[in-house]
């Protein structure tokens, strides 16, 4: 009998506490297929987010920090000062990446700093019940935007991965997405080439994923996968946002 | 190899002492008066294969000592009271975490951006945790560059022992003064650090974490870190006495303060005031049961501080109503030796202490 | 010299403006009586104020542990600059000893209760040929005046403070501070002295 | 031949294995789980070619699956 | 129009009467569990043409508030804990540069990132100040959805009035609950406020500021803002009084855990102990006179608190060593009655308080 | 009698502070002499940094707020919300923008607030004695980075103009030097543009002005000026960097 | 219907799983509370547990004010499910009221010093024609038992919270509320009462 | 004609201007001035365009020019 899909090592058996649908889950799985393919689950540390990954520490079967809202990135600079030869990344929703935490992303990103960002973005605030997210798309509406998202009033949506892709220090930059099994292959492909491009001392990387959060957009799971297509996707264009030389090669 | 002593700026001992504690990672961010402690360290932490990093903020520096603490480092951060206000969620989540690490807080006047002089206003927030939540770190009042040193060193040794953030607590004159010093050559021991994040190799993982989701959880788990506290509380306290013997007035002061206190306890003295000084060097735990102890015999305090009366309220609790608790403040001024006499000598008079108002009226002659 | 005022001086305050080396004279008289094992105590006004105004700071030096490391009226003041004579004339304790740089304070001390003295460092140090010295053949004048200090305990702290390529400014150090030495001695034996 | 494990205690019936499959073969249960989800069945095992999309869609790990070894 | 009383969460009541105080503009940050507040400002402000932000953190938040109360408008910013945490140099800069604003904080447990759960645990932050340098702000202690509504509707005035931060401190359950609540419909008067940054139009240019460059520059302004927060504390103590006139044993409690504590009480009366309540509304200022008045007559204090005990500080420091002051803690669990009545009929035994021991057999029975 | 040249009604007649040379006195007087031009000093509001520029509301004859470090897009938000007739700016440096106050800055931008920012790179934390700032040069000695900035440890200097303008908010970012007369105009051409842009309604505008340190830099005034355009240009490209089609208009 | 019990019948608790209607059950029996003139006080229990999870809260009507707003045993438990069931069987103060849904609970009650009532109904709200009300006929069971609240009050209580658009809902209430009355008295005339 | 008024008293002798005069005019005064600085000076009066290049570059707004209107 040969194995063709089970559970990663890199995850534990604790059953996820995600709404039915989420996004979360898959990613979840894509991270542990990545640290279990590349062997790396005993050397490997992540940090999770405040949001609704924040007990992702009991679920990821490798070490774990929670950090502060939005710090991540510096916990993890943190870890991976004192700790250089293991493998440290991030996992973090919009609200805790994009907004609160915005500065430290963006200095981890400036420095190069060795470790892997996964940036979970389902356009809204999940944990703490659906508020606008600074990813959250024009005209939608969340429970801080009773009205529709507008430009004027809240600005338009945060393009994350283009914007840093413009540091010198961040060398691999992707955005994927998980609404359709195509896409949650090439989204594991990209989680894999961002912890090589850690393994290999290139530089910081990151891959943004889109993602549902059926619960607080109010529909269905499959609904969420249709309206991510429809309305994420042409605003946050997919594909590898910047491939800098160094990781060329890499894959 | 004899010892020597070298003559240091108190931030620069600091980071000294805090290389020969074992630090091996330093995350700061520049602010006045404390800027030389980061800017020592930039220079000397390359030199011994250890971490500098000048970080974003404070909030990513105080998060940078949490991931380093939770991956099992002797660390450091610094700064001073506007950048410490900034660092308040990230104590309590390294408090809640046990987490040991240590915090250097060189005071500045406030509110608000304030000065640069030197203050001691920062003691509430230091003593009574300005974060959220229930939670106590050890407070080390240094009063001299010898003692900066000695508890920086120590400040490694108790983080690591309780596995709980100390926090260091001068003011910018300490900071910015020179002193001899004999600086500690060898770190404390390493401890074991079994849940530290390192990887999960052979073991089963590692976590860090804050958040207990079920009430009883976040109840339970209070309540351990509760008796952790009182354990500290219990075998902490550290205070140093100055002529208290035969005190009739306590003069209780700490840090700065406490080093004029002792000027013009002398000056006293030669007026015929029995004064004497006890110095808190631990902040939390309080030297309690010691003041309490004093104030049977005591006729008076008087709490000189600079700030406008914050150590004072633990004072009155120590002394519990017993007798006078005066306040001499000062905000962002380090006080004259000669008021403090003015203010001991009124003192003395109202609450019918021992005075030689015939040295009193020569002095000022 | 009267060596009963030697044994009163603990408190010194040094003043000038930024870049007359008033810090450093500072630190060498510190420096100096750490190495004769005395207790010493060194702080610098610091802040903005400093940015191209006044520099100042004080010295204390004792037999015994220092209590308070500032103090209001300094044993001895050591004036480098006409906004530090004008700021600092009147804190010198009664009896106490003020040294003024009078290549740049052209104005007399109008204090009776103090012993002053008026030395152009400038011109003496230009006399060695490096006015950055000026600061030094001031500390010479001092330890003159005063004995709170050896000579040679000032150029053993330059030696253990100097970079190594530095250490060949010694000698004119040390005859920086003779400058200062003998010329007070030269004045001691000429100007009135208003104890 | 695919052997399909469903652990169907995790499952918490989001359809979206069901939308995913190629052949149509995953459906919803008419009996909740102990959860009080509805969870998925595999409906005819005999059609199943092992792609695995299911699984890859599937957030909650219900999905394992093996093939026999030629 | 007859007003009508409304059925409202305590999170949309604080919302409601903030906009019948005539707040001009929301800034905040999403937290459990106080969301409810800014989703409900989300909704209404803009039906009545008032500014509602999202800020991208509470540290924006609480500087969007600064700016908008130096440019002259009433304002208001809302947060738990953590987010609290955040904020305390942006309360500190208010502090020090004399803004009026209104602070909602409504308390989870902690630390770190803890729980949602609802605690008492922020009491030290709140009444001594979290963040750096000497300062203080009101800090008002609601424990219904009518006085969440009445004393926001105040917080408003009094900010103006002293021009001064105002704190509501409440806590998670207190946000989630609802109770009928009658709403206030006007705002407090208009205050001029000639020193607001609008443009400098007729007039010299007005500038808000913190920073006091000279030593005693900087004194002088603590000086004065002590004069201020001592008048305050002269004018604004606010408690409450149940059952106290014959009271033996005095609980002190604030917020909830006081409604628990009352239900409490009445079941002492029932066998025979004569408690009472002494529930302050302002924890700062606190009032210490009314309970050292109502110490002369009691034979103990129970202090009861949703923390590992901060407020009974305060009260020992009130009591003066007077009476035993207890404490009752449970740190982010609303305590039980029954729990209370055990710990009141033990005290009361103790102390040598009326008891009726037959009824509590009886009860037990 | 024409005056060519004069101090501006906008800044008070207090003598400036800063070191002999420092560039934050020339741009003080170029947004003052713009505020005098578009004759809006009575409906003007500024927020000095901390750093060097902390006491700018003693310079500028307008009324002004110290901001918390770091938080002037913030505290600026707050202006202008409720004041939205009213102009509204930031005066920051490079420390204060481009490192604590990141998250600020990037959301002032996102959400197209009307205000504009004045930001001084001057590649050093001037105020507090020199220490590294985001925008520091690889190699640069500062008391932070003894050894010179290595890309290795503290990353590369942040493009923040660059950076921000991939900001659908951001409608007029310009990168300008104050080096010499020529750019000193120019610099005051791009500083009216910003103002003009929030004027009209458009968007967030922000100029990021090349200044010099003389002091922390350990040059003369003059060095500092040659040092600027040897070393800082290169990196720091000059020019309108973005001008949103909603803005071409203007000017 | 016991009189004394009635007066007694302050504290509530009301408990099921997410969207069940537990909490606007609650919010509309406060909120009649309020309507009458009533003291009332209503609280959820909030958290993650909520998401997915059980859903409850308490509810106190009483005459004078109200202190405790929580309390562990109440006078009325009303569970709406199995898992409510297992949970707060126990916590009903002795000879207090507990309401089943038997729809969803097929476990038979084991307290005997409780009043406890099975009623189906989601079956009962099903012919009515709209399972949603299920929750609307336990209410009316509730007020029939208990009489802590006039029928009408609820009505009122939903036609100031309902928009507009459901006020046509408001008959359909009405016959749930009935309903549910209906169903407890032709089970008090069959059914053993366990007091 | 231009008239140039130096505010010498606001003068820290940076040489900015100096350094930017197209005409090469400003020197540096050898009396300090009460700050302690050298004060720039203008050399020949007669030459100076009134471009005003020095004034720009002036961080302290020591130079202030007008021009005789023809
Ligand atoms: C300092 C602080 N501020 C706010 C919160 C409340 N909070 C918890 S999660 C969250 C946002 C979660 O959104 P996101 O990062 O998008 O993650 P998601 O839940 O969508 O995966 C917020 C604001 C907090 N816990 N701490
Ligand atoms: C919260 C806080 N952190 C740090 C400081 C110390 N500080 C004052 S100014 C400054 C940086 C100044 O650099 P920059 O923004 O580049 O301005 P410049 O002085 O160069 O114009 C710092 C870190 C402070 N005052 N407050
Ligand atoms: S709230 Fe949204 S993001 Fe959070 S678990 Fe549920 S579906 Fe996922
Ligand atoms: S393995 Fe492929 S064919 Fe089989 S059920 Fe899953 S998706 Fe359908
Ligand atoms: S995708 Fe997973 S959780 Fe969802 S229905 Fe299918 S098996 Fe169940
Ligand atoms: S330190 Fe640098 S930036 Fe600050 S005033 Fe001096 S030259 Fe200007
Ligand atoms: S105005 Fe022009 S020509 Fe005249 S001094 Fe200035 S730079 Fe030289
Ligand atoms: S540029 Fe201004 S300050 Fe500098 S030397 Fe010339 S006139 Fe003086
Ligand atoms: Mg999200
Ligand atoms: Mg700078």
């Amino acid at each position: 009998m040969k194995t063709v899909f089970s559970r990663p090592q890199a995850l534990t058996n604790k059953p996820l506490h995600y709404c039915p649908g989420c996004g979360h889950g898959i990613i979840h799985r894509l991270v542990a297929e990545v640290i279990d393919e590349l062997g790396i689950r005993e050397k490997t540390i992540g940090t999770c987010p405040v949001g609704c990954a924040v007990v992702a520490n009991e679920y990821f079967n490798v070490d774990m920090q929670q950090a502060a809202h939005g710090r991540s990135p510096a916990v993890a600079t943190g870890i991976k000062r004192v700790l250089p030869d293991r493998v440290v990344f991030t996992y973090q929703g919009d609200g805790d990446l994009a907004s609160i935490g915005m500065t430290e992303v963006v200095h981890a990103a400036a420095r190069g700093e060795l470790i892997t960002t996964i940036f979970v973005n389902n356009a809204i605030y999940g944990m703490t019940g659906g508020q606008m997210a600074p990813t959250s798309l024009l005209g939608q509406f969340t429970t801080t935007t009773p009205y529709g998202r507008k430009k004027e009033l809240q600005g338009s949506p945060i393009r994350v991965a283009e914007m840093l892709a413009t540091l010198e220090g961040a060398v691999y930059i992707a955005r994927m997405s998980v609404h359709n099994a195509t896409h949650v292959m090439r989204t594991k492909r990209a989680i894999k080439r961002a912890f090589e491009t850690q393994l290999e001392g290139k530089g910081y990387s990151l891959v943004e994923i889109l993602s549902t959060c059926p619960t607080n957009w109010g529909l269905s799971p499959v609904e969420a996968t249709k309206w991510l297509a429809d309305n994420m996707i042409p605003y946050y264009p997919l594909g590898e946002i910047k491939v800098a030389a160094a990781v060329e090669g890499i894959n | 190899m004899v010892r020597k002593k070298v003559l240091m700026k108190g931030n620069e001992a600091i980071g000294e002492a805090a290389i020969r504690a074992g630090c091996q990672a330093f995350f700061g961010y520049p602010i006045t008066p404390q800027s030389e402690l980061p800017e020592y360290l930039a220079r000397r932490m390359p030199e011994v294969d250890m971490i500098f990093l000048q970080a974003e903020s404070e909030l990513a520096a105080i998060s940078m000592v949490y991931g380093a603490a939770g991956a099992g480092a002797r660390v450091m951060t610094s700064s001073s009271s506007p950048g410490i206000s900034l660092k308040q969620e990230g104590i309590s989540m390294l408090a809640g975490a046990d987490l040991p690490a240590v915090i250097v807080n060189i005071m500045r006047g406030g509110p608000g951006i304030g000065g640069i002089q030197p203050s001691q206003a920062d003691y509430f927030q230091a003593t009574r945790g300005g974060g959220h939540g229930d939670y106590r770190h050890l407070v080390l009042a240094p009063a001299s560059i010898q003692e900066l040193a000695d508890l920086t060193w120590e400040a490694f040794a108790l983080a690591d022992q309780y596995r709980n953030p100390v926090l260091i607590l001068g003011d910018g004159m300490l900071g910015q003064m020179m002193e001899p010093v004999l600086l500690p050559e060898e770190p404390p021991p390493l401890v074991d650090k079994p849940w530290a994040t390192t990887g999960a190799k052979d073991r089963e993982h590692n976590e860090i974490y804050t958040l207990h989701m079920g009430m009883e959880d976040l109840e339970k788990h209070n309540q351990r870190l509760a008796k952790k506290w009182e354990q500290i509380a219990r075998e902490q306290v550290r205070y140093d006495k100055f002529m208290l013997d035969d005190a009739e007035i306590v003069i209780v002061a700490f840090g700065i303060a406490s080093r004029v206190a002792r000027r013009a306890i002398r000056m006293a003295r030669e007026v015929g005031i029995k004064a004497g000084l006890l110095r808190p060097i631990s902040l939390w735990p309080f030297p309690t049961a010691a003041i309490a102890e004093v104030a049977k015999q005591a006729r008076a305090f008087l709490v000189v501080e600079m700030n406008l009366g914050q150590m004072i309220e633990d004072v009155r609790l120590a002394t519990g109503g017993l007798v006078p608790v005066e306040l001499f403040s000062k905000i962002t001024i380090v006080p004259n030796p000669k008021e403090i006499l003015q203010s001991l000598c009124s003192l003395a008079r109202r609450t019918g202490c021992k005075i030689d108002e015939a040295a009193i009226k020569e002095e000022s002659a | 010299m009267d060596k009963k005022r030697e044994r009163e001086i603990r408190t010194l305050l040094l003043a000038g403006f930024g870049g007359q080396g008033i810090i450093s004279m500072g630190q060498f008289l510190a420096y100096a009586g750490m190495l004769e094992e005395r207790e010493v105590c060194f702080v610098p006004a610091y802040g903005p104020e400093m940015r191209g105004g006044t520099a100042n700071c004080l010295i204390t030096i004792d037999e015994q542990q220092i209590d308070s490391p500032i103090f209001e009226q300094p044993d001895v003041a050591v004036v480098m600059n006409l906004p530090s004579f004008n700021r600092f004339e009147y804190q010198v304790r009664s009896k106490g000893l003020l040294l003024v740089n009078s290549s740049l304070v052209n104005q007399p001390v109008q204090r009776q209760d103090i012993e002053a003295y008026s030395i152009p460092v400038n011109e003496l140090a230009s006399s060695l040929g490096n006015i950055k010295v000026a600061n030094v053949v001031m500390i010479g004048a001092l330890l003159e005046l005063t004995g709170i200090i050896q000579a040679e305990s000032i150029i053993d702290s330059m030696r253990s403070t100097f970079s190594d390529s530095k250490h060949n400014l010694l000698a004119l150090n040390r005859k920086a501070l003779e400058k200062g030495a003998e010329y007070v001695r030269y004045l001691s034996s000429k100007q009135r002295l208003a104890v | 031949m695919v052997e399909m494990i469903m652990h169907v205690e995790l499952c918490k019936g989001c359809g979206l294995c069901q939308a995913t499959c190629p052949q149509d073969l995953l459906s919803t249960s008419d009996q909740v789980n102990s959860k009080g989800f509805y969870p998925v069945v595999l409906l005819d095992k005999a059609k199943c070619t092992g792609c695995a999309l299911c699984a890859r869609m599937c957030p909650d790990l219900v999905i394992e699956i093996h093939k026999q070894t030629a």
